[in-house]
């Protein structure tokens, strides 16, 4: 279970947004949505620790998570807005490199199968990925979605730049995810495709 | 009193020159960091909108 | 900790406004007395005639430049700490008057070396690690405006100033053990072994007046800085929280 | 609980930027090839006297030395930052520091290694002898590590700061002094025949003080740069 508790964030001088009190039970997913600046992203940032909150604080399991980093730092998936792959190195490379970092298991067929199952074609995965369109490198990135059993997702506009196919198959493994008892936190402009019991809505205001 | 004029005490036993710059040189920074301060007092105070006299 | 992050700036502004002029009286009266005696009533030193007297502006003034330094990285350590705003304004304001003490000290140490070594420079550990002193004065900073994210900056500033407070003693030892390495002139800034009573008056007196000095200076200068960011558009009025709406 | 061993996180941080390096080669040279020009050009501007060269030449071959390391500094945390690799590094759950010493230790084998290899050669150029080149090059091996492990801490304060280039010398080039005292002096003293032991443990010391410290520093730069 995900908590937020009398959670407040100032950015330079601008109060973005304050006494903010939200709880993500398993199962779920929060789409937090809502217009340029109103703190959407910041507040993401704070759920994976790298932001800490002016006021209030995080709770995961009950706990505040600034007091228990690394373990919960283990129990999450963040997908920024910045891809975080490398272009000088193939798919499959960042795929696989950026999964052993973490600690999530991914052999080679594993990360093939990551790969394909994002919709990215046997060519592509060896290819250096400075030459991969915007949708391509998005969906490089967000193959790690496939190889991650941990329980909480932080995901950041995965949408941007994809088409419709590779929308559709984020959302399938976020259902996927759900049903298996995970939590996700989606930023996000556009409706998730999930069933509406299972998303809670946060709208922010600027 | 140790000197005996005033001459003998500009000229410092012949080190007027650097004693004197030391001193006059210390004098000019202190005098030119309260003038900046002074400065920057005012355009903080001109931009506050009043915030002084709510805190004061 | 929340006890200090919005009342403590505003409720020090006008704390510090009535402490300034009594720190800005014991100044004046304490450079004015050690002026005096240290012009007037000091006599010749019969080794370095009168030039010893620059001694009387340059130690001090060396002094508060390191002292300040390590103030300052004290304030910033704080504030990281215990994320005051207040540790890291007051780091703010220290800076440019140790810089411009660590400047004084060395124009002054110019001053004084060369009717005393016959130069104007000497690469002396003292004079080294006072210059470098300045560098890091400067870098702390450069490195504050060049960030326009005034929390960034305030951290990243105090991670700087932690870091020169290690530094300074190596340096410092360390040109210590290259000037005897090289066995070139054996020089000390503390040439006067015995230093005469009154003399050491007159500097303890001016060291007092220059530290008054400070404080005032630097409170004045933390007033501007809390007016300066507590003024800043959008302070203050927090917008509506978010509304939640559930399962919908 | 899906977490990598410290081994493996740090191995895994090395690994990828030697692979990296591999892929970018260029810039690996050409830092080599700025050591070796400004080396070059020193006795062309003081001029061919062979004592004169001797002397001067343990102090410009660690300025120069020194120089190639903070022009390589731009290179150990800009790119992630840019691409958002660094900010998966730091979620990395285990402690940031023991990750920056790794970063650290593959920025030294693409822009340390290399200069600690060539500098014999170089000191050929300045009529080093024997044990004076030995010295030398140990003396760099021992000072370079430290050189990148200060320059991390600088390197990570400027991140995405405008004008970062100049701004990270001026940080660093002051923490660089007492390296570049023991190091130089290291090789003059050898030379004066006084024996360069004292010398080398000096930055030996240096080395363990900035493998405690720095880590610590630039990891709290970095998580600063990050918010």
């Amino acid at each position: 279970m995900l908590q937020t508790v009398a959670l407040s964030c100032l950015r330079g001088d601008r109060r973005l947004f304050s006494d903010l009190n939200i709880t993500v039970q398993p199962g779920t997913l929060l789409a937090v949505v809502g217009e340029n600046g109103s703190g959407k992203t910041s507040l993401l940032r704070m759920l994976t620790s790298l932001l800490s909150p002016e006021e209030g604080a995080i709770l995961w399991q009950g706990q505040d998570i600034r007091e228990q980093r690394e373990q919960y730092c283990a129990q999450l998936t963040y997908i920024g807005h910045l891809n975080g792959i490398k272009d000088d190195l193939t798919a499959m490379e960042n795929l696989s490199l950026s999964a052993s970092l973490v600690g999530d298991h991914c052999d080679g067929p594993a990360a093939h199968a990551a790969l394909e199952a994002v919709g990215l074609r046997r060519q592509a995965h060896q290819l250096p990925t400075k030459v991969l369109s915007q949708g391509q490198k998005r969906r490089v990135a967000l193959a790690r979605l496939w190889l991650s059993a941990r329980t909480l997702w932080l995901l950041d506009e995965p949408f941007t730049s994809l088409d419709t196919a590779a929308t559709g198959l984020v959302t399938e493994q976020l259902h996927a995810h759900l049903k298996r008892g995970g939590i996700a936190v989606v930023v996000t402009h556009q409706e998730v495709g999930l069933p509406s019991g299972l998303v809670q809505r946060l709208r922010m205001n600027g | 009193m140790y000197w005996g004029s005033v001459s003998e005490f500009l000229a410092m036993g012949g080190y007027g020159l650097y004693v004197w710059t030391s001193f006059i040189a210390t004098a000019l920074g202190i005098t030119w960091e309260v003038l900046a301060l002074w400065r920057r007092r005012a355009a903080a105070l001109a931009d506050s909108r009043g915030i002084v006299r709510s805190i004061e | 900790m929340n006890w200090s992050k919005y009342s403590a700036p505003l409720a020090f502004y006008p704390l510090a406004g009535k402490m300034i002029p009594w720190f800005s009286a014991v100044a004046a009266l304490a450079i004015a007395v050690g002026l005096y005696i240290g012009l007037l009533v000091a006599p010749t030193d019969f080794q370095q005639g009168d030039s010893y007297r620059i001694i009387f502006v340059h130690v001090p003034a060396a002094w508060m430049s390191m002292f300040l330094y390590v103030v300052m990285a004290i304030w910033a350590g704080v504030g990281m700490g215990l994320n005051a705003r207040l540790s890291f304004m007051m780091a703010q304001a220290i800076a440019p008057t140790g810089a411009m003490f660590t400047f004084l000290a060395l124009l002054t140490g110019a001053m004084w070396g060369k009717p005393t070594w016959g130069a104007w420079w000497v690469w002396d550990a003292r004079l080294t690690s006072e210059l470098i002193l300045l560098f890091q004065y400067a870098g702390v900073m450069l490195l504050r405006t060049s960030i326009d994210d005034l929390r960034r900056a305030d951290r990243a500033s105090g991670v700087l100033a932690l870091v020169g407070v290690v530094n300074i003693p190596i340096i410092y030892f360390s040109v210590k053990w290259w000037n005897t390495l090289h066995q070139g002139a054996s020089v000390s800034m503390t040439a006067a072994p015995k230093m005469a009573t009154i003399m050491l008056t007159a500097m303890l007196l001016m060291t007092f007046g220059f530290w008054m000095y400070s404080i005032a200076v630097i409170l004045s200068r933390v007033r501007c800085v809390i007016l300066e960011r507590e003024s800043q558009p959008a302070w203050g009025n927090p917008s509506a929280a978010p509304e939640v709406a559930e399962a919908r | 609980m899906n977490r990598p061993s410290l081994w493996e996180a740090l191995r895994g941080v090395v690994r990828r930027d030697l692979l990296l390096a591999m892929r970018r080669r260029s810039d690996v040279v050409m830092s080599v090839f700025f050591l070796v020009i400004v080396a070059s050009l020193f006795p062309l501007g003081v001029g061919p006297e062979p004592a004169v060269l001797r002397t001067i030449g343990a102090g410009v071959l660690w300025v120069a030395a020194l120089l190639a390391c903070l022009l390589s500094l731009g290179r150990v945390f800009t790119a992630d930052y840019l691409d958002g690799v660094l900010e998966q590094m730091v979620l990395i759950a285990q402690p940031l520091p023991v990750l920056v010493v790794g970063k650290v230790f593959a920025h030294w084998i693409v822009s340390g290694l290399p200069v600690v290899l060539l500098s014999p050669l170089l000191g050929l150029q300045f009529g080093l002898d024997g044990e004076a080149l030995g010295v030398l090059v140990l003396s760099l091996l021992l000072g370079t590590p430290t050189l990148s492990m200060i320059g991390a801490i600088g390197a990570a304060l400027v991140l995405g700061v405008r004008g970062s280039g100049l701004l990270v010398a001026l940080l660093v080039l002051p923490l660089y002094v007492p390296v570049l005292i023991f190091g130089a002096g290291a090789v003059t003293s050898s030379m004066a025949g006084i024996g360069g032991e004292a010398n080398l443990s000096l930055l030996g010391a240096c080395l363990v003080l900035s493998l405690f410290f720095s880590p610590w520093a630039t990891a709290a730069a970095l998580r600063i740069a990050l918010e």
